[in-house]
Parts: C-alpha cells; structure tokens; sequence
C-alpha cells in the first residue's frame, strides 16, 4: 500500500460487489430515478420524527445492498456510515437495529467516500471479509439543523442547494469477478478558501475538490484525459463553474461533471442543485456504479466534497473549511 | 492560484442578483399585505369601536393569525420566495418565523422544543426593539428635563 | 434609466443606475418586460384612485349654526365636515385631505382653538378620526333628541379618549 | 376609503422595499434586516415623525415591523411624561401587547394544530 501525499493504492482487488440506494418522494423526478432501488412515498411517516425517518431509511438502503450482494447484514463485517446531523444520531440509531460491528464517520457531504476509503483498508489488510460502506442525508433533519424551520419564508438566493433525502450504502467484498474495482483513493486535506456565505456552499468547497483532484491525478501520474468521467459530490452548477474555470487547461468539457448541479435537472426551483452526504451516495453507488458494471465507463474518479461548518462557527463569524475525499474505480474488461 | 485568483473567479461566476425584479416584487407583496391589514382596520372600525388609533392592535393579532394559517399549510414560504423582504417586513413575516419554529421543534415536547425554540429567529426582534425604545425614550426624557426639547 | 410613455406625458422610474438592468436584455425578456408593464400599469390605476372625496358640510342642528360655519369655510386642509351641537358641547368631525394627514394632530389643534375662542363656554372636541366620523353621520342620520344626543355625544367623546 | 388604501399600499410597499435594499444591497440576513427595521421605527418615533406617518398611511405604517418598534417608544415615551424617568421602563408594553402575545398564542395553536407536512416544492 503505497501511500504518496495521501493517495492510496489498493494492491488487493476490493471489490464494490453491489449497491442499495433508498430517497425520499422529492427525488422521484431526479435525473438520476431509474438508478435508485427505493423510493419512499413520504419522508417522515405520521407520527414519526425526522430522525426516526433518517434511521429507517439508512437501515433499507443497508438491507438492499446486503440483499442485492447475496448476503444478509447480519453476515457483514464491519457498517460504515456517517450523515449530517449532530453526533450521527441516525446513523448510530440506524446500526442500533442492524446490529453489526459499526464505526460512524463525519466530514459532511463527503462522509460517503470517507466510508468508502476505510472500508477498502479494512479489506486490504485483511481484517475484514465484506464492509458496508456509504452515506445519508434526509432534507428536513438536516434543513433545521443548518439553515431555517422548514415552513420558514426566506427568499432563497440562487447559489442556494437542496438538501437531497436519500441513503446509498455499498457492499465491498475482495477477489470477485467482472465486478467494478477501487483501485485507488485520495484522502482530502481541509481546505479553507475564506468563503462565509453558508448558502453558497459551491464556492466555498470548490478549491477542496480542485486540491485532491489535483493530488490524486500527480500522485498516480494520469491526466483527466485518462478518465471517462470525474465527478464531484455536491458543487452545484456554481461551484462546478468555477471548478472547471480552475483547470481551464485541461480539457475538462465532459469529464468534470457534478452530481449535485445534475440531480434535479435544470428545474429553476432547486437553483443551485442538490447537496448533502446523501446526494455523492446515491448517485455514485445507483447510477455512476450502474454505468461501471455495465461497462460504459471503464475508469472513474469519484470525488465527494464536504463543508465541514457548523451553525455554531457561522454565527461565530468562523469561514468554511472543506473536505474532499476521493476513490477511483475501474471496471477491467470482461473475461 | 493564489486567493485573489481564485475570488476573482468565485465573484465572477456568482449570479447576479436581480435587483429592479426583486424590489418590484418586494414592493407588490408587501403593498398587497399592508392593503389587506388596511381593510381589516376597517372592518373593526366599522363593526367595534375601536378608532383609527386603536384599531392597529386587533389587525396585528388578526394578520398574525392568517400567517399561521398559511405558514401551517405551507403557503407562506411560497410568497416568501416571490415576495422577500415584501413577506417578511410585516408583521406576518414576525408571525411566520415564530410559528415556524414552534411547528418544526414540536418534535422536541412543548415545554424544551417548542418553548425553548420558539423566539429562535424572532427573538432578535423583541430584544432590539425593547434595547431601542429604552435607548431612546431615556435620551427623549433627558433632553426634555433640560429644556432642549419639548414633548 | 427606464421610462415608460404614459398619455401624462413621461414617467421616469427608477433612474438608479442598477447593474442588473443589463441583465434583462439577454436573458429571458419577453416574459420580465412584460410582467414590468402589467405591474406599471396596475400601479399607476392604483394612483389615479388617489384622489376620490366626498365633499359634505353639515352642521346639526341647523338652526344656530351662525357663527360655526365661517370659521370651517377657512380652513383650507379639509374637504368636509360633519359637526354636533347642543347646549354645553360642539363636536366636529373633519375629513382632512389625503395629504394634509401628515399634521393631524396640529390642524386639529388649530381648528379646536379657533371654535374655542368663539364659543368659550362650550366643550369643544374636533377630531379627524374616521371611526368618529361614522358615529357622528349615524347621530345625525337618527336625528336624536336632547337625552339620546348627550350620551352619543360622551360615549364618542370616550371613544376618542381611549389609548390602548 | 380608496385613497387611504392606496396610500397604505404605497407605504407599506415602500418600507418592503427598505427591506429587501437591506436584503439584496447590504447583504443582511433576515433577522438582522427585522432588528434594523424595527430600532429605525422607534428612532422614527424618538423625532415624532412616525405618528404622522400612521396617520398618513393607516395600516400602511402599523403593519410592517417598524410600528413594533414605533409603540414601544409610543408607550415609553408617555409613561415618561407623567411618571419621568422610571416611566420610561413601565411604559413600555402600554400600547403594543397585540403583537407579541397572539405571536405566541397562534404559535402554540399552530404547532398544536398542524402536523410536519410532506416536503412540498
């Protein structure tokens, strides 16, 4: 395991053997739907609370990785998770009831592929036979918690993000066959680009992801031009903007995508775009990991970007660090 | 890319805010809530005695009841998104953030969530005003004790 | 800079310099220009509906209003009035002109010295409350008597005292 | 009648406008914008120009914020003149208590009444 400035790289073969992505009734008209395994008809049920709701869709979207990996959770090593509210209460409730060894995960928005990372090391180093790795965020837990009461009337700016509901766990497992492979992976330094508008979240995470791309892309000496696709967590249409202004050299037209700016399309009312540790973890593990096993892309670099505030150091008139960790994936020929 | 570089791209990739539109609407909601608070003056002029002067206090409580009413049913922030500073200046928009924060932390129990996070946002409002009007009913009286100023 | 040609000749609105004004040209047009002149256009009806008034000047009982009228020819700040005498009390309720509202309280002063200084034994009370000045139309409207005219009189003279 | 709606639509569109400048031009955050308004209300009232305002405008000054503001120094003020300086403390909520309280009672009312809704765009 050759580690040079934070890159990893996995000499084992891990394997993501499947993928459970569950989102809440917002999403149905996503870009991304026909990916997703589960649509819930309500976000919170009657009488249950925002977390209750978070938890219950964490534990689904566990249940169809494990189910669509050929294996039951309870038969999973390790559960790694992470999601956006304070202490991990969902999560760690969520784990409650799965009833498997957990380790919970923060670095917001990117807690996705932070699970991801420390699956692939548990793996490699042999202390663990199959990890469920992923993330979550359900938008009226986490809209109250950072921004206003739900029923709140504000005018909302145009850089505004949405936070996404939805869960996307993956199961990793070594030695499989035609089954998309991490190769490689970044770790993500805390980059603070002196941005303090909470609401324009692209700017501030923007020079994170710039930084482990960059990293990871001298670190394994390729260019972009060597991969079918980079996609960040949750930019949105701003921050990519400006990404893409970043590496104006390169070629970056197609390759440097986001998957916030596209999860709702271009409807005017999600301004920005979606965001969230549930956004980079449904759409890498439904659509981006749909697309590697069916072998349209061959070589993928998937970068999750986090905003590491909290309501607290806002008010305390604190800027935004970010984070953004990084796994590459491949999907060797078939046979 | 050093700082300056990289806020020169963020400034210039930010949209720009409409401004004319925004004010215009801002106006047009504000002027449409303040005409309803208008009639409702009216109708308890005409139908209690209540006079010009008086008439104020029953049209707050009556406007703050149809905020909760359209913030309960979720409209309010619809109006809030067109109408911005146009739905939050009156005393509805007061209304609204009181009662959307005693609706979202009910979760929590009357007496912790929607008790102790009731004046969340509106609370800033009351402390300022009462701050203000001591400030400024003390420096009136003073000048008045001196003579500088009359009633 | 963005006029718009009314038959009252130009109207010019909002001459601030705003940086977004650029910004209609190329996005979207028809739909902003548009929504802009119907809004326009609803403001200025809202205008001209500014200067409605009724002009009514009753004084009752009729029969000694010698000396109350001239006094409410002068003023100049009010387009009508409705006022209430008998033996002790003089009660006169003003419609003061849209603009002039901004010194209630001092023409009302004005107008209560003035009636004073010509009848100095009665209790004189001018008021432009719109409230008072229904109550005055209703009494004059029933044409009461002395007993039923005193307690009308007091209840808006309570009335008009009230703070809260 | 017409014309003190008109008058109250203007007014009350003008102090929105106050606010949103506030909002889009100065960057504030809501709550600041409402706790700027409102000590301008009671400044206003500190120089006597806000009662004429209200008899100008009608509901076109007492509803926007600023009037909070305004019949807090209202009351204050008055107090003052009969009491002197400890009135200034006892007057306070003499004239606005409509505000505050159905702000509360509606508040508990509504959260008692309406339940977390699905999250509607």
């Amino acid at each position: 395991m050759v580690n040079t400035f934070g890159t990893l790289q996995f000499t084992t073969k891990i394997c993501i053997a499947n993928t459970g992505t569950v989102v809440g009734p917002v999403e149905k008209d996503s870009t991304f739907a026909d990916s997703f395994d589960e649509v819930l008809s309500l976000e919170t049920e009657k009488d249950e609370t925002n977390e209750q709701a978070h938890a219950r869709m964490i534990e689904s979207a566990c249940h169809w990785a494990a189910k669509k990996g050929h294996t039951q959770v309870d038969k999973v090593d390790v559960l790694i998770g992470g999601d956006l509210i304070n202490q991990l209460s969902p999560t760690n409730f969520a784990a409650r009831s799965l009833a498997i060894p957990y380790l919970g995960v923060f670095s917001a928005c990117a807690s996705s592929m932070e699970s991801v990372i420390l699956g692939c090391l548990l793996l490699e180093s042999g202390n663990a036979r199959t990890v469920l790795a992923g993330a979550s965020s359900h938008h009226q837990a986490v809209e109250r918690q950072f921004r206003y009461p739900l029923e709140y009337g504000t005018q909302k700016p145009k850089t505004s993000q949405w936070t996404v509901t939805g869960a996307g766990f993956s199961l990793l497992e070594k030695d499989l066959k035609n089954t998309p492979v991490v190769t490689h992976a970044t770790i993500g330094k805390v980059v603070d680009s002196q941005q303090t508008n909470p609401l324009h979240m692209g700017a501030a995470m923007a020079s994170a992801a710039r930084d482990t791309i960059e990293r990871h892309l001298t670190n394994t000496n390729s260019k972009m031009a060597d991969f079918d696709v980079i996609m960040t967590g949750d930019l949105g249409n701003i921050g990519i903007s400006i990404l893409k202004e970043m590496f104006q050299d390169e070629n970056t037209g197609v390759i440097l995508q986001d998957a916030g700016a596209q999860f709702y399309g271009n409807d005017k009312f999600f301004n920005a775009g979606g965001s969230g540790a549930g956004c980079s973890a449904v759409v890498f593990f439904g659509q981006i990991y749909d697309q590697l096993k069916k072998g349209s892309f061959k070589r993928v670099l998937l970068v999750a970007t986090g905003a590491l505030l909290s309501p607290l150091t806002f008010q305390q008139g604190e800027t935004i660090p970010c984070i953004a960790h990084a796994i590459e994936c491949r999907m060797e020929k078939r046979g | 890319m050093d700082q300056q570089q990289f806020q020169k791209i963020v400034d210039e990739k930010n949209p720009k805010v409409p401004f004319f539109m925004n004010i215009l609407k801002a106006f047009i909601v504000g002027g449409i809530i303040c005409t309803i608070g208008q009639l409702i003056t009216f109708f308890y002029m005409r139908f209690f005695p209540f006079t010009e002067g008086t008439a104020g206090n029953p049209t707050v409580a009556t406007l703050v009841f149809i905020a909760m009413i359209l913030t309960g049913t979720g409209l309010y922030k619809k109006i809030a998104q067109i109408g911005g500073a146009g739905s939050a200046v009156p005393v509805t928009g007061f209304g609204n953030a009181v009662i959307s924060a005693a609706i979202e932390h009910k979760s929590e129990g009357y007496v912790l969530g929607v008790g102790g996070n009731m004046f969340k946002l509106a609370g800033s409002v009351i402390l300022f005003g009462v701050l203000s009007a001591f400030v400024v009913a003390l420096i009136k009286t003073i000048l008045v004790n001196i003579g500088v100023v009359s009633w | 800079m963005w006029e718009v040609h009314l038959d009252k000749g130009k109207y010019l609105v909002s001459n601030l310099h705003i940086s977004n004004t650029s910004e209609h040209t190329n996005t979207k047009k028809g739909a902003s220009n548009h929504m802009k002149k119907s809004l326009i256009v609803f403001l200025m009806v809202l205008l001209l509906g500014a200067c409605s008034s009724e002009k009514e000047k009753v004084i009752f009982p009729s029969d000694n209003s010698s000396s109350l009228k001239p006094i409410m020819q002068k003023q100049d700040t009010i387009y009508g009035y409705k006022s209430v005498i008998n033996e002790e009390d003089i009660l006169v309720a003003i419609n003061i002109n849209r603009f002039d509202r901004f010194n209630k309280a001092k023409i009302e002063k004005k107008i209560t010295k003035q009636i004073e200084k010509q009848f100095p034994e009665k209790k004189v009370l001018v008021t432009g409350d719109q409230k008072l000045m229904w109550e005055v139309e209703t009494i004059i409207e029933k044409k009461l008597k002395q007993k039923e005219l005193k307690k009308s009189i007091e209840k808006i003279k309570l009335l008009s005292k009230e703070e809260t | 009648m017409i014309s003190s709606l008109v008058t109250a639509f203007i007014v009350g569109g003008l102090i929105c406008v106050v606010g949103q400048i506030f909002m889009d031009v100065f960057k504030l955050t809501p709550a600041h914008t409402l706790s700027t308004l409102v000590v301008l209300g009671s400044i206003l009232d500190g120089f006597g120009l806000y009662e004429p305002l209200i008899d100008f405008a009608g509901a076109g000054a007492t509803v926007p914020i600023t009037s909070f503001g305004n019949s807090l120094t209202h009351g204050a003020l008055a107090e003052a003149e009969k009491h002197g300086l400890i009135g200034v403390l006892t007057g306070m909520f003499e004239v606005t208590s409509s505000g505050i309280s159905s702000a509360i009672l509606f508040g508990v009312i509504g959260a008692f009444i309406f339940q977390k809704r699905k999250t509607t765009y």
